[in-house]
């Protein structure tokens, strides 16, 4: 295996009780470079990220972290390990402050780092304005926003985001992709992308994959990745 | 030693007695065993005049209830009671006999008008001699007594009084001596001193001076005006009363509630064994009086910290063991919970039996602040209500203003995300669960000090509690405040007029229609927030 | 073969405080009927079922005593609630049953024997001590909102009357069960008695309630000396809750004080002490009223030669047992005690200092006199009446679920 | 019609529903018979005692079911629902009072004994009619009605839920218990109403009334079932299952939510108050004790015990735990509540879905899917409690 | 009530509502004419107010001041949302709501448009027509195959796709999208559009997107929200030419 690769899953399968969301599902994620997957609704997207953040334990298959398993980990000590997760849907805290949702980050950083980084609020000039607001008022597109910002706060090694542009006005999902960029030549990182804009995927992906039911039918890199081909495989 | 000297002169002149001899006064206190109340009426002044130096210690125990006798021979006692049976000393002699059952040890029995008459006579030798409160009590007495034979004993003790209170209480006795017997002017001097008085037998006094036919006119007019003027104030006082029972009521239901604040108004665990867990604190006050070595005094400062420990750690080990299985299905730990409180109510019901269990207030815990004659907080109360708000604002700083809090909220409002954000929600919802607990526990501590302290006591408060928790704003700390404060205090504004049982009904249907107006408590949050 | 005793005393619940006691006693009473041979040379055999405080649930446990357990007599109950619900079992099953605690009267069943205090055994004369021996014209009657308090004030109130005290020196005050804030009733009641005219509160305050009320007093500094407080519901167990030197010369009036003095009340605590393990534990009124209730039941048992309820009924009147005050107990065919009364005062170590008592017995009445319709009442269960309720005006007796 | 079809076979949908309808049946028959016909001592012979306490059981039950409508089916979680019961069985109380007539112990033809002593000079307004059965009977199920509308009204049009609404039932409860203690009220204070002698010209003590009773409440078990079921299984149930776990939604898509509240919780007090009106005349006693609120919780401990969202499991779960009190009251007065408390707790975590989730995973494939999954909302809890913390300064 | 000043022609007429939470102005007079049978798009910058003012004509929002006319006559903050729903007013949420524990079919059944009362609910059954009706919705938002699944276990934009076919089912005058092709697939945002667009020959609809894209689509009337007040109106060529589009929305 590439001495590179941080994240290494592979043939996972997860089940929601009785129906298999995933069957036999491997991806990886490199240190300074973005992976990107795509799909249409209900392939198993989510499913798979669930399984990675450690929300939801697979069936089979093992995921390795910088080398080390990590396969049944509770997502806590995934977090303490710089695995930080934007999942589908924000969950905010919707009774904490904007400012609080941003602490909560805190937890997995060593004292003299608990603070928020400056460049936050200059990606998401918004927040700043609105530090005492409860999240759960914010706006959709904000409330977006604010579950990005919040992951970054824990400084992570591995930022899984689920579809980050959803909701979100066009000039941010521009600065967005700046920041992911920025993440990128920071070199520092490992990103995985849920995405079903294409475009933004595309400009983005280092890697990609493109899931159907439950298993991986067409990945590559960035050379490879060539827009017919992979709307034909998302649709039907 | 003069004025104790002078004292007992001015008592020998008052109480007419002669000098007796020794073997009088023992066969005098032998009496005390057989003589019924009439005799022993008599006994008193008779022993309080023999000039026996033992004559004082023998009156004071009497009074306190601390005078024995035994039988075969018949001796009149002290008593103590040791790990093998009562040890007694004999008051005449000083004889010490060991090691007697404890019903051989009779008391030597005084009833009320003898401890009137005992109240009296040593009130009138502490006169002089007591500590401050006991000549006020004794100034107090005799102002009640209003006899003009006193007026010696009092204008003596005037002249060496420093205290400020109780030479004011002194002047009043002389003054409506002055009123009840003196002539016109000295009676319309008199009022003026009267009239800053709030006691209620000076009211008295006045009050029938009115309806006297004899009263001249002048004195009658005079005293109208006075009566009218105390009355007002007595009124006023009245007033802040109430407005005090109804705080103190209101600490009371926020010391029971503010646990639930957290276990049921953060954490949503519909927590039905939070009385229990109060229970559990006012019984660690019981063990700590009975069986660790602390004074009475301190019991409660080293009651309150276990308290929390004892409740606490029952509380962590409820949400490890079984409420952790049930989140997200918050109307099962209604059931769970429910189970737990049978539980915990039977298990003190087995080691500690099924009584009430005796637990002690500590002397400055007892008795009352006297503002004056009308305004008096009790000091139980006081302190309870200092000791809720001090525990109000510790937690509203733990939940606000830690990094515990932070996660503690976070993890309730989404376990998952809390999770993923590396919070370890094991650890926080145990602590979580812990805090309010022992919280409750603390609440049980004091409890103990103003109710029974016996299996049922979680029962009497659970729903009380979640009425205030409610009525406040599920998961609102200020709210919880503010609601318990304002029922306590409705309550209290109300019972005057309608009763107790009234009152509490109508508060009942104050809440229910007050919710109507206010769906989700006084301190509602708004927006998109709660729906989301 | 036994002779089965059922034990009908709630052991969890709001009343478990009270009534596991009288379980006890009752099991000390099997054990030492039992160590003296038993009865009619069977062993005695106690079967306790916890009725938990919950009305409904006496009822359903007496069916399960008598039908199902086939005991042959019952000692239970101690609120009136309780044992209007045994009520109608007892009679269709035509049980046995002892009630060992004062209640309000205003009845008599053919099926209970009622060993506590009716009211002019405990009420009135309480009454008379305050105005004959404490001189007190205006009362305080306050009282738990429910039956018994209810019935004895409004006896209270119009003996009170009939004895010239005007309207206006009386209060009444209810408070509901378990009550425990009494700052406003105990700052009226000091407000009310500082008219200078002497005045006592009539308790009627019923168990849990009582502390917190005790504690009120005392903090308010409402002493014996000024407003003495009489209770009919506060025996030395309810006192043993807590620290009693502020309420020194507060009143209670029983049949019984702990601190009686008699040679069967020496015997009678040392074997309670015994037979509890504990030194520390007191006796009360109601275990006195047990004790009572089942030594008359073994001796009308012996007398009868059976256990039969109807034989031992009818050997149960005129019997004659000793009290634990040095008297004796006599059962009228009314179903209720000849009695003393005594009136004691708290002392500093939580028991009563006796300083007042009839002169001889009291005849329990099972309607009092001093309600207009029940005056025209009267229990006798012997011939030529055999009723409970019979009305003297109209010579009918009714009211009751069998012939 | 259509719709009566299901109202009349409203169970035959699914095995657990057929059983159910079954067993009542015939219970209501063999139950009878058993006492009646086979001779006392014969080892068949049910004793009147265990028919008494059986229809305790029932009413019980009946009780459980009609909180698991408002509970299980709507979310309305009710810890008031004893005020409908007691109200139910005060009604019927009354009636049995009125029954005595002259053979008070009084002998007062007008006033029941508790009036007579406390020196009530005339019946008041609200005995009046009570000495009808008809009547009785209406007004065991118009009080709870009428009361249920009321408060529902109120509750449901300001938006009153989850457990804001829970804790004011519980005030109505409570302030009803006071209330009822209080004797100037004039139903009997603490003591209540007892001392009845007969219902319809039979003594209540009868052999034959008591089994006719039983028979009765057999019966009102299955009416209230198959009501339940009726409801439940129709489209109405399914909005009421909305209403209960997405509320705002039920209401965007046109539903007024507060009709069907209003509805099924008055539909659902009219079957507590019947419960309680057969209930008095087996139990021989009515009392403010119905109103503790601790009794109304009991209500909701049944049917989680029993499962919740099951018509079945709830009536199921008020029999088991009943019975375990009795069982446990009599054999181990001492320690009971350790067993009745684990009882409690070990069900909570080991069948979720209480009894009904047992016997369901026992009997997986002969159940219907659809039922099963409404039985079990897959995601969280639906009137999971409003997780607020922030407070402001 | 009937206000006069309001032009025959509008389904729904919103002028100068205002709405403020703690001071901040979510909505700042706020203006908006539909007639009917229009199609209407609306963009504009995250926090601008468009979910907001869906709230304010679907009841869920009282404004602090403004008026609000649903077809001439019926004043919209005087209803609640029940009343307004029945008036023929659909919405799609933007986060997606469908009823959880019941089946996707179910879902459906109690969108399908009919009468909401409870004794028709009682004694409702589903006739042929409204089978039909159910299928041929499921099939247009692809979900027959999960017809008989709980909703709750759909992903996210099987969710999204069935609360479009329950805003369909309840056949409603007007409608209100709100972001209908977020976190879709390219192909789906367009077939999204399609469909709107189909729709609009019969209804008139109101539609909340960021994406550019299915706007463009959508080929109809723009308006561009901003700070809580329309910031610009036209065809989308020419909003997305307006400089103040472009800086607080658009991004260079
Ligand atoms: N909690 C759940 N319970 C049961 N089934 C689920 C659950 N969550 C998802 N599924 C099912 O698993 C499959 C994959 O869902 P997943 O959420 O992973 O899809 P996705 O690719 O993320 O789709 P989308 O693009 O819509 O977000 C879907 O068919 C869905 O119905
Ligand atoms: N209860 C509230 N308290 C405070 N601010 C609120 C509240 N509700 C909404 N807001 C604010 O009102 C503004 C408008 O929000 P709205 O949801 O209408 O925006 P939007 O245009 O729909 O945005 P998006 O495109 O992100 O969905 C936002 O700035 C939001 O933070
Ligand atoms: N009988 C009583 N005290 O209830
Ligand atoms: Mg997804
Ligand atoms: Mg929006």
């Amino acid at each position: 295996m590439d001495t590179s690769t941080a994240l290494a899953a592979t043939n996972i399968e997860l089940r929601y009780g009785a129906s298999q969301a995933l069957y036999g599902v491997g991806i990886t994620a490199q240190v300074g470079r973005v992976t990107c997957l795509l799909g249409r609704n209900g392939v198993g997207k989510t499913s798979l990220l669930r399984a990675i953040s450690g929300r939801h334990l697979p069936s089979a298959g093992q995921i390795t972290w910088q080398g080390e398993d990590i396969t049944r980990l509770p997502p806590q000590a995934r977090a303490q390990r710089g695995i930080a997760y934007v999942p589908q849907g924000r969950e905010i805290f919707s009774q904490l402050t904007v400012l609080e949702n941003l602490q909560t980050g805190f937890a997995v950083l060593p004292r003299e780092q608990r603070s928020v980084p400056g460049e936050i609020y200059d990606l998401f000039p918004v927040l700043r304005t609105m530090l005492k607001r409860r999240g759960g008022d914010l706006s959709g597109g904000q409330q977006q926003q604010l579950a990005i910002a919040r992951a970054l706060v824990t400084r992570p090694k591995l930022l899984i985001l689920d579809e980050p542009t959803e909701g979100i006005q066009p000039s941010i999902i521009k600065d967005i992709q700046a920041v992911i960029e920025h993440l990128r030549r920071q070199g520092d990182m490992a990103i995985l992308l849920v995405e079903q804009y294409f475009d933004f995927a595309h400009a983005l992906a280092d890697d990609w994959a493109v899931m159907d039911r439950g298993e991986i039918v067409l990945s590559g890199d960035r050379s490879s990745m060539d827009a017919e081909a992979v709307k034909q495989a998302m649709m039907v | 030693m003069k004025r104790w000297t002078k004292i007992l002169s001015l008592l020998a002149v008052l109480l007419t007695s002669m000098a007796a001899n020794a073997n009088d006064f023992e066969a005098q206190v032998l009496r005390l065993i057989e003589a019924g109340f009439p005799e022993k009426a008599r006994l008193v002044p008779e022993l309080a005049q023999s000039g026996d130096d033992r004559a004082l210690d023998i009156l004071n125990a009497w009074n306190d209830g601390e005078l024995y006798f035994v039988r075969s021979p018949d001796r009149v006692v002290f008593a103590e009671s040791t790990d093998d049976g009562i040890t007694v000393t004999d008051v005449l002699n000083g004889e010490v006999t060991e090691g007697l059952g404890r019903r051989a040890v009779r008391s030597v029995s005084v009833n009320n008008a003898l401890r009137q008459t005992l109240g009296v006579t040593l009130g009138a030798m502490r006169l002089s001699t007591g500590s401050n409160a006991q000549r006020l009590d004794a100034a107090q007495r005799l102002l009640r007594a209003a006899d003009p034979e006193n007026r010696a004993l009092i204008e003596t003790a005037l002249e060496t009084e420093t205290n400020e209170a109780v030479r004011r209480e002194l002047l009043h006795n002389i003054a409506l001596l002055d009123f009840n017997y003196g002539t016109v002017p000295v009676q319309l001097a008199a009022l003026n001193t009267l009239q800053d008085s709030l006691n209620s037998d000076v009211r008295n006094a006045l009050t029938s001076k009115l309806a006297a036919a004899e009263t001249d006119p002048q004195v009658r007019a005079e005293v109208e005006q006075v009566l009218e003027k105390i009355e007002g104030r007595v009124r006023f006082f009245r007033q802040m009363d109430n407005v005090f029972f109804g705080l103190s009521l209101g600490s009371v239901l926020l010391l029971a509630a503010i646990g639930l604040a957290i276990t049921f108004g953060v954490m949503g665990v519909i927590n039905m064994a939070h009385g229990e867990m109060m229970m559990l604190g006012a019984y660690t006050t019981f063990v700590v009086q009975k069986f660790l070595p602390v004074s009475l005094d301190y019991s409660l400062l080293v009651a309150v910290p276990l308290a929390f420990l004892v409740a606490g750690a029952v509380g962590v080990l409820m949400e490890r063991g079984i409420i952790r299985f049930l989140y997200g299905r918050p109307l099962e730990t209604l059931l769970a919970t429910f189970g737990i409180s049978l539980i915990l109510q039977q298990a003190v019901r087995s080691i500690f039996g099924p009584l009430n269990q005796a637990v002690a207030n500590p002397s400055w815990m007892s008795g009352s602040w006297v503002i004056n004659g009308a305004f008096s907080i009790t000091y139980n109360r006081l302190f309870i209500v200092i000791f809720a708000i001090m525990v109000f604002l510790s937690l509203l700083f733990v939940l606000r203003h830690t990094r515990f809090g932070l996660q503690m909220r976070a993890v309730t409002q989404n376990r998952a995300m809390a999770n993923s954000m590396g919070i370890r929600s094991g650890w926080v919802d145990a602590l979580t669960f812990g805090l309010g607990s022992g919280v409750a526990g603390i609440a049980g501590v004091a409890l103990s000090q103003l109710t029974n302290v016996g299996p049922n006591l979680g029962q009497a408060y659970i729903i009380d509690s979640f009425l205030v928790v409610v009525f406040g704003g599920v998961g609102n700390l200020w709210g919880t405040l503010v609601a318990a404060l304002s029922l306590g205090v409705a309550n209290k504004l109300i019972e005057p007029y309608t009763g107790a049982v009234l009152a509490k009904i109508v508060l009942l249907i104050g809440v229910i229609l007050f919710i109507q107006k206010r769906p989700r408590g006084l301190f509602a949050l708004k927006g998109r927030a709660v729906e989301g | 073969d036994t002779i089965k005793v059922g034990v009908l005393h709630s052991l969890s619940g709001t009343m478990a405080i009270s009534e596991t006691t009288l379980k006890d006693t009752v099991l000390m009473m099997v054990e030492q009927q039992n160590a003296a041979g038993g009865l009619l040379g069977k062993q005695l055999e106690a079967v306790v079922v916890d009725p938990a405080s919950d009305w409904p649930r006496f009822a359903e446990l007496t069916r399960d005593l008598l039908e199902r357990q086939e005991v042959d007599v019952i000692f239970g109950a101690w609120t009136s609630v309780s044992r209007k619900s045994v009520l109608p079992v007892i009679e269709e099953l035509n049980g046995l049953m002892f009630y060992p605690v004062q209640y309000e009267g205003e009845e008599s069943s053919k099926n209970i024997f009622y060993t506590g205090a009716a009211p002019n055994q405990q009420a009135i004369p309480a009454v008379d001590y305050l105005m004959d021996e404490l001189g007190v014209e205006r009362f305080v009657l306050a009282g738990t909102d429910y039956v018994y308090p209810r019935t004895t004030n409004r006896i209270l109130e119009s003996y009170l009357l009939a004895r010239g005290v005007a309207p206006e020196d009386i209060m009444i005050n209810y408070t509901p069960f378990s009550h425990s804030d009494w700052q406003t009733i105990v700052s009226d009641i000091r407000t009310f008695g500082s008219t200078g005219k002497k005045t006592a509160v009539v308790s009627t305050i019923n168990g849990d309630a009582n502390v917190p009320f005790y504690i009120e007093l005392g903090n308010q500094g409402v002493s014996a000396e000024d407003i003495p407080v009489i209770a009919f519901s506060v025996g030395e167990e309810e006192l043993s809750g807590f620290d009693t030197s502020p309420l020194v010369g507060h009143l209670a009036a029983w049949n019984y004080f702990m601190s009686a003095e008699s040679n069967a009340n020496d015997e009678f605590i040392e074997s309670w002490w015994d037979f509890i393990g504990d030194e520390d534990r007191v006796t009360n009124d109601p275990m006195e009223a047990t004790y009572i209730g089942f030594s008359m039941w073994a001796e009308a048992v012996e007398k009868a030669g059976t256990t039969d309820v109807d034989a031992v009924r009818e050997a149960m009147y005129g019997i004659v047992v000793p009290n634990l005050t040095g008297g004796y107990a006599v059962m009228n065919t009314n179903h209720h005690l000849t009695k003393p009364v005594l009136i004691g005062e708290i002392q500093a170590d939580g028991q009563f200092q006796t300083v007042w008592q009839t002169a001889g017995g009291v005849i329990g009445d099972a309607w009092t006199n001093f309600l207009p319709e029940s005056a025209k009442i009267v229990a006798d269960w012997s011939a030529p009446i055999s009723c409970g309720n019979y009305n003297i005006e109209t010579s009918v007796c009714s009211g009751q679920n069998y012939e | 019609m259509h719709s009566l079809r299901y109202l009349f076979f409203p169970s035959v949908r699914d095995a657990a529903g057929r059983s159910m309808l079954i067993s009542l049946l015939a219970v209501a028959i063999i139950v009878p018979i058993l006492n009646l016909l086979v001779p006392e001592g014969h080892f068949l012979h049910v004793p009147t005692y265990t028919v008494s306490l059986l229809g305790k059981y029932l009413c019980y039950a009946v009780l459980a079911v009609a909180l698991d409508l408002v509970w299980g089916y709507c979310g309305i979680l009710s810890l008031g629902h004893g005020a409908f019961f007691g109200l139910g069985g005060y009604a019927m109380g009354m009636y049995l009072m009125r029954q005595i007539g002259d053979r008070g112990v009084y002998g007062n033809p007008d006033l029941p004994d508790f009036m007579v002593f406390l020196s009530w000079e005339k019946l008041p307004w609200f005995w009046y009619g009570f000495d009808m059965f008809w009547f009785a009977l209406l007004m065991a199920m118009v009080v709870p009605a009428l009361l249920a509308y009321v408060f529902g009204w109120l509750a449901f049009r300001s938006r009153v839920t989850g457990v804001y609404l829970s804790i004011i039932t519980q005030a109505l409860v409570y302030a009803l218990m006071l209330a009822f203690f209080m004797n100037e009220l004039g139903f009997g204070g603490n003591n209540g109403l007892t001392d009845f002698k007969d219902m319809l010209g039979y003594s209540v003590q009868g052999q034959g009334l008591r089994v006719t009773l039983f028979v009765l409440t057999t019966l009102l078990l299955l009416v209230s079932f198959m009501i339940g079921r009726f409801i439940t299984e129709s489209k109405l149930g399914r909005v009421l299952v909305s209403i209960r776990d997405a509320e705002s939604k039920a209401r965007f898509i046109g539903y007024r939510v507060e009709h069907y509240k209003l509805f099924i919780f008055v539909v659902s007090a009219v079957l507590a108050g019947l419960a309680g009106a057969l209930y008095v005349p087996q139990v021989g006693i009515i009392n403010p004790g119905e109103f503790a609120p601790l009794k109304s919780i009991e209500i909701v401990v049944w049917v989680a015990v029993g499962g919740r969202g099951s018509l079945i499991g709830a009536a199921l779960g008020a029999m088991v735990v009943n019975y375990a009190k009795t069982w446990f009251t009599s054999a181990l007065p001492e320690v009971w509540l350790f067993f009745l408390g684990g009882l409690f707790v070990v069900s909570t975590l080991f069948f979720p879905q209480g009894l009904m989730g047992l016997i369901r995973s026992l009997h997986k494939r002969a159940l219907h899917q659809r039922w099963r999954l409404r039985q079990k909302p897959l995601v969280d809890e639906p009137e999971s409690l409003p997780q607020t913390v922030t407070e402001r300064s | 009530m009937n206000p006069k000043h309001i032009a025959q022609d509008y389904l729904l007429y919103v002028d100068g509502v205002s709405v403020s939470f703690d001071g901040f102005k979510a909505l700042n007079s706020l203006s908006l004419l539909v007639k009917p049978g229009e199609m209407r798009a609306i963009i504009g910058p995250n926090g601008a107010g468009k979910t907001t003012m869906m709230d304010v004509i679907t009841g869920k929002t009282r404004p602090d001041s403004g008026t609000v006319v649903f077809n001439q006559t019926v004043d919209l903050t005087k209803h609640d949302e029940a009343t307004i729903a029945n008036l023929g007013i659909g919405r799609k949420f933007q986060k997606p709501t469908v009823i959880e524990p019941l089946t996707v079919f179910e879902n459906l059944e109690l969108a399908l448009a009919g009468k909401r009362g409870v004794f028709a609910a009682l004694t409702h059954r589903l006739n042929a027509d409204e089978q039909a009706r159910i299928d041929e919705i499921l099939e247009l938002i692809r979900l027959t195959d999960q017809r008989d699944n709980q909703s709750g276990a759909l992903s996210h934009g099987q969710k999204q796709w069935l609360e479009i076919g329950m805003l369909l089912i309840s056949e409603p005058k007007l409608l209100l999208v709100d972001e209908p092709a977020a976190g879709m697939t390219d192909e789906e945002t367009m077939r999204t559009a399609e469909l709107l667009k189909e729709i609009n020959k019969t209804r008139t609809v109101v539609v909340v997107e960021h994406d550019m894209d299915f706007i463009r689509a959508l080929n109809t009337k723009v308006t561009v929200l901003h700070e809580g007040r329309v910031l610009a109106e036209g065809s989308l060529d020419t909003v997305q030419q307006n400089q103040q589009v472009i800086d607080v929305y658009l991004g260079r």
